[in-house]
């Protein structure tokens, strides 16, 4: 009757344990958070962490299956219990807490706009009655929504496409995390980074099925667990240096699951 | 320095994971082509009924596929029904029941106009030889109603396959989200990606809808004749 | 040696579409070896007549009898008494994707059940009297159209019925091809089928009438002698009719 | 369930530009189609030389590819050859290039139903090539391809629903838009099911009485 | 008073279909007022003169002449020529899209640019004389078959044509429709119009025609008066053909 009554909690660690398998949703197109190699192996930040999350868990890092999740659906996965975690960029934000339960974030982000060197945006004030080209899914998007509806956005689902846009002078800017912009107005010669930091607090973090709670401070315990191995700065090291450098890493990793 | 954009498609696993992206595309469309046309030839006989009702469900039926996107009914499928029902159903497995409903209710539609196209004289033909009802439809009916529906029904199935890049919304990666993948993994050391793996995904819905409209004008030749 | 053996009685038969009556107390006996030809002008209910009694149609009055048994009711099992009672259409309808042959053998296969090679050995047979072996492989839309009509006589023959009906089967087609369809059907006459013809092809109904039925707006005017009938007709009205031929 | 109404409310507006923004894309790229189907089911009518294979490989390249693809192409593609259209272009020719091949295959089948006979009865009373195509052979073959013609209405107008690919905000895009920032995600299908159907329930119901109306083929016999 | 005009005149014509010849050799005249009546067996060639006449398929070699203008080569205005030789087919070929009315005045206002009134006034006349004036705002579905031919005649005789070609007009009717418009084509002999009919009504063709034109196989076998033709055809296949219709 045990047995019942823990596979009777969709989700719930006994569940999982039974099942021998935790499902994560992560995404398989936003490199090099989380993303398809060339082999079909899934990596990225968020991957690399999630891959320890099932090591922890269950013993072993294969014992994970990643269910790869598009921007719209990442809530309606949880709450069919389709996923038992989401670990896909997930912003967190008021709106999104009254639908799932966040753990403890693992990852700050801040915005940042590039814009061609020939028409500079400097400041956030300037793209107003502008087009500001985001990604679907992003932090950038609702960050503008809330905070900016003013400006028009030209919204693409993928990374690959903003830059496309950008380049063929489809907006004005480019308004996106900002060690993607950084690294990429590195790379494009003709484009500058005029706005490096902006917004500034928002987190990434793990999401769970709201009222889950046995399984949120499962992610909590271990995250707090990996605070102290600094593993967060080691999945940045593997995953991220790579494109952002060393620069970023202090501004983009929480540690611990708490914000200094 | 950067590297060529072709040599994209052969790097790794890719082409292989764009041929099996095309599988899943390809066995989600045959598979709901398929049973969606069988279902859509029951449908058609029924929908031939003269009794109102019957003719109001079916049409009902049909416009419910007709006015709501497909990508909704896929939403409420696999996120609502499964977990409303409480059974676990895999992505594709929703796939191909959406798109067999949906094939069903067209294919009912193609099959009705056929079978009211036919001429009631060969009904009474049928009749007058001794045929029962089901031998009417078994040998005279549906027989030379596919023959008329044929160009709708292949219409039908090239939009299904092509339709089928909506399963990515619901966990299912056919071919032109393994393209994404591949261009996005790709997207600093190959820039011009897009351009070579769109194009080869381009050429690989061609190669498989072109053989169904050929086969299509071939036999609408060889019946028309 | 037989003598008046009634296969087909119709008594005070009336039938009604919606509000219109289409045929008013038909009383007719059609006795087994006869040729009844019915004529009279367009809409008279000629095919509706023959309709009937294929049971293509319902009737609301009267009754008709097969070998003394009445057709009229629910429990009539007409895929039965088809068989007994072929017809043939104006409209060559044979099936557009069967071949001649195909057409032929799926009544006596299908519904009959009978064996499949005796089937076609018949219709072989019948083919040859009809001069069409050559075409048994052949599609409808190869044949011209009396050919096709011929066949349609085949199809129906093969079934081996007591009864043909045969409907204007020569009303669309030229006139070399109307006299192989009729040739066909004097043969038959000729051995003794019994069939009800609806033909408008006045000579050809002198010459193989035993008896002519002429209908008008749904009666029975006259029922004659085909001599009589063309020298001489009874009523004003058939008189009037065959006025219709005279130039 | 329980819908949340208020949002619902809140993003009114929004559903009444994508709708705006669906409907000018559908009729215009239903109105192009119509143009490009008209002329290609003529060529292949008429078996203009030169123009015929031209035209028979276009429409086996616009049925058989996907429309999201050709977008990309439209919208990414053109720019590196110098030409750069606004995504509304782009998602009219769009729509334009894939309903052109379904306008001509619904026109050319009714051009074919209009019989030899009654090209000749128009010839015999001394009509013109350009008269009889206009009062004769068009009028009927309009008609016998009505229902097909208005099917594809339908389906085109549902197809806008993927120009959000190239960043048109249309009702889908919207919709995928609200999911994926509040997930709201029934009451967002909802609005966008509510959306659809007054749009298209109307314009079936037109395109079935434009289609009674010139049913006049049922040829007389 | 008028003496032989001659209004159509052919002169060896010679026509072929990729390698068969369907009409070989064919010379006949036809006069103002003339009525000629084209008989023959099935496929023989008859619907192809016609067809020739008005320009509906080329020739392969030969002559005809219409008041003795060529009407053979590449600059010939056969718009304008169908204007003056009117053709009504076998299958009521009304524009099924206009009504009666519109059916009969496209060719006048449309080709012939006449004043839209006057031509109202004259079609209705014509309508009036084969009996449909009434049916003048009806859609051809809601016709019977031999109102159809009755107004396809009129469409054509609203052109003023000054000869009218008839091609198996009849062959798809009933008795009664064949004979209500064989009856205008009667009245309109009686008023000296000059046509050239293919029919497979014989007592008709006896009785309408002042000369008779008997092809096979593409040649023309005989062209006698039709009391002649009927009573004591020259020719053996003209003999054979004759017995198709006895029975
Ligand atoms: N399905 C029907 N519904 C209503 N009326 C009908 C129907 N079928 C036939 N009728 C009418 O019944 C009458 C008899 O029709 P029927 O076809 O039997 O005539 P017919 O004698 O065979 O004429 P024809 O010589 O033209 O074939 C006609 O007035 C016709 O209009
Ligand atoms: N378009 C065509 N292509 C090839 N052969 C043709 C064509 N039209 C007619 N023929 C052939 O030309 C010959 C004459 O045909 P036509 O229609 O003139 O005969 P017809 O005398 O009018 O016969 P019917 O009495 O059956 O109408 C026939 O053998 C026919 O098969
Ligand atoms: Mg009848
Ligand atoms: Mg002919």
């Amino acid at each position: 009757s045990s047995k019942e009554s823990a596979s009777e909690v969709k989700g719930s660690i006994a569940e999982i344990k039974e099942r021998g398998k935790i499902r994560i949703g992560v995404f398989s197109d936003k490199n090099p958070f989380g993303y398809v190699d060339e082999n079909g192996v899934n990596q990225g930040f968020d991957v690399y962490i999630a891959r320890r999350f099932a090591k922890d868990l269950l013993g072993d890092e294969s014992k994970v299956e990643f269910v790869l999740v598009d921007a719209a659906s990442r809530v309606a996965f949880l709450e069919s219990n389709k996923v038992d975690i989401i670990m896909a960029n997930f912003t967190v934000t008021e709106e999104r807490k009254q639908k799932v339960d966040f753990a403890n974030p693992y990852m700050k982000v801040s915005l940042g706009i590039v814009s061609p060197e020939s028409a500079p945006i400097t400041s956030i004030e300037q793209l107003k009655g502008k087009k500001a080209i985001v990604a679907k899914g992003t932090t950038a998007e609702t960050f503008l929504t809330e905070n900016y509806p003013e400006i028009e956005q030209l919204k693409f689902e993928q990374y690959t496409e903003i830059f496309e846009a950008l380049k063929d002078g489809r907006g004005d800017a480019i308004v996106n995390d900002n060690t993607e912009v950084i690294a990429w107005a590195k790379q494009n010669p003709g484009f500058v980074v005029g706005v490096p930091t902006l917004g500034g607090q928002d987190t990434i973090a793990p999401a769970v099925k709201k009222g889950n709670k046995e399984l949120l401070d499962w992610i909590n315990n271990e995250l707090a667990a990996l605070g102290k191995e600094n593993f967060i700065h080691k999945a940045y090291d593997e995953t991220l240096a790579d494109i952002y450098g060393e620069d970023f890493k202090e501004s983009l990793v929480i540690e611990g699951g708490k914000l200094e | 320095m950067q590297s060529s954009g072709i040599s994209v498609l052969l790097k790794g696993k890719n082409l292989q994971r764009l041929f099996e992206g095309l599988m899943i595309t390809a066995r989600i469309a045959f598979i709901s082509i398929i049973i969606g046309s069988l279902l859509g030839i029951v449908l058609g006989v029924i929908w031939t009924s003269k009794s109102k009702w019957i003719r109001s469900i079916c049409r009902i039926y049909l416009e419910l596929f007709r006015i709501i996107p497909i990508l909704v009914w896929l939403f409420i499928m696999y996120f609502g029904v499964t977990t409303a029902l409480n059974i676990d159903l895999s992505g594709e497995t929703v796939s191909v029941i959406v798109f067999t409903l949906w094939g069903a209710a067209e294919m009912g539609d193609i099959v009705r106009g056929a079978l009211e196209s036919l001429p009631k004289h060969q009904i009474e033909s049928g009749k007058a030889i001794g045929l029962s009802f089901w031998g009417l439809y078994r040998y005279i009916l549906i027989p030379q109603a596919v023959r008329r529906m044929l160009p709708g029904a292949i219409n039908l199935a090239t939009r299904m396959v092509k339709t089928t890049s909506l399963v990515v919304l619901i966990g299912v990666i056919d071919v032109i989200k393994v393209g994404q993948q591949i261009i996005e993994y790709s997207r600093i050391e190959v820039p011009t990606a897009s351009f070579w793996v769109y194009g080869f995904v381009f050429i690989l819905y061609f190669v498989i809808c072109y053989p169904l409209s050929k086969i299509s004008r071939k036999l609408e030749n060889k019946w028309n004749g | 040696m037989e003598t008046k053996e009634v296969l087909l009685e119709i008594k005070g038969l009336y039938k009604k579409y919606d509000e219109t009556t289409v045929l008013n107390d038909i009383n007719l006996s059609i006795n087994k070896g006869e040729v009844v030809v019915i004529l009279g002008p367009s809409g008279c209910g000629k095919s509706t007549l023959l309709r009937c009694l294929n049971g293509l149609e319902k009737i609301q009055g009267g009754d008709i009898r097969y070998r003394n048994k009445s057709l009229v009711g629910k429990d009539v099992n007409w895929q039965e008494i088809r068989q007994h009672i072929g017809m043939v259409f104006q409209n060559y309808d044979l099936f557009p994707h069967m071949t001649v042959i195909e057409n032929i053998i799926l009544g006596p296969v299908k519904v009959q059940k009978r064996d499949k090679d005796e089937v076609m050995e018949q219709a072989k047979q019948l083919l040859d009297r009809v001069g069409l072996f050559d075409r048994k492989d052949s599609y409808p839309r190869q044949l011209s159209g009396g050919q096709k009509q011929r066949i349609a006589i085949v199809r129906a023959l093969c079934m081996n019925p007591e009864i043909m009906l045969f409907d204007e089967v020569t009303a669309s087609l030229d006139p070399e091809m109307v006299r192989e369809v009729l040739d066909v059907m004097l043969g038959l006459a000729k051995q003794g089928m019994t069939m009800v013809i609806v033909t408008h092809e006045m000579s050809f109904a002198r010459a193989v009438a035993d008896k002519i039925v002429f209908i008008d707006k749904g009666r029975i005017c006259e029922i004659s002698e085909p001599d009589e009938f063309f020298t001489n007709p009874k009523t004003e009205r058939a008189q009037h009719f065959l006025n219709i031929f005279q130039y | 369930m329980n819908l949340n109404w208020q949002f619902i409310i809140d993003s009114l507006p929004l559903y009444r530009e994508a709708a705006l923004t669906t409907l000018k894309l559908g009729f215009w790229g239903i109105l192009f189609s119509l143009i490009i189907g008209f002329v290609c089911s003529i060529v292949l009518y008429f078996k203009v030389k030169g123009l015929k294979p031209i035209v028979q490989a276009y429409i086996e390249l616009s049925r058989n590819t996907p429309l999201l693809i050709q977008l990309f192409f439209l919208y990414f593609g053109l720019t590196k050859l110098g030409v750069t259209l606004s995504e509304n272009a782009c998602a009219i020719i769009g729509l334009s290039f894939l309903g052109g091949s379904y306008m001509a295959e619904a026109l050319r089948s009714g051009l074919e139903a209009v019989s030899r006979s009654q090209i000749e009865s128009g010839l015999s009373i001394g009509l013109s090539r350009t008269q009889l195509v206009r009062y004769v052979v068009l009028p009927q073959a309009f008609s016998v391809s009505m229902p097909s013609l208005g099917a594809n209405c339908i389906f085109l107008l549902k197809e806008t629903s993927i120009v959000g690919a190239i960043a048109v905000v249309d009702l889908m895009n919207v919709t995928k838009d609200l999911i994926g920032m509040y997930y709201q995600t029934f009451e967002a299908l909802f609005m966008l099911v509510a959306v659809y159907l007054i749009m298209i329930l109307p314009l079936s119901i037109l395109l079935t009485w434009l289609e009674r109306k010139v049913r006049y083929a049922e040829f007389g016999n």
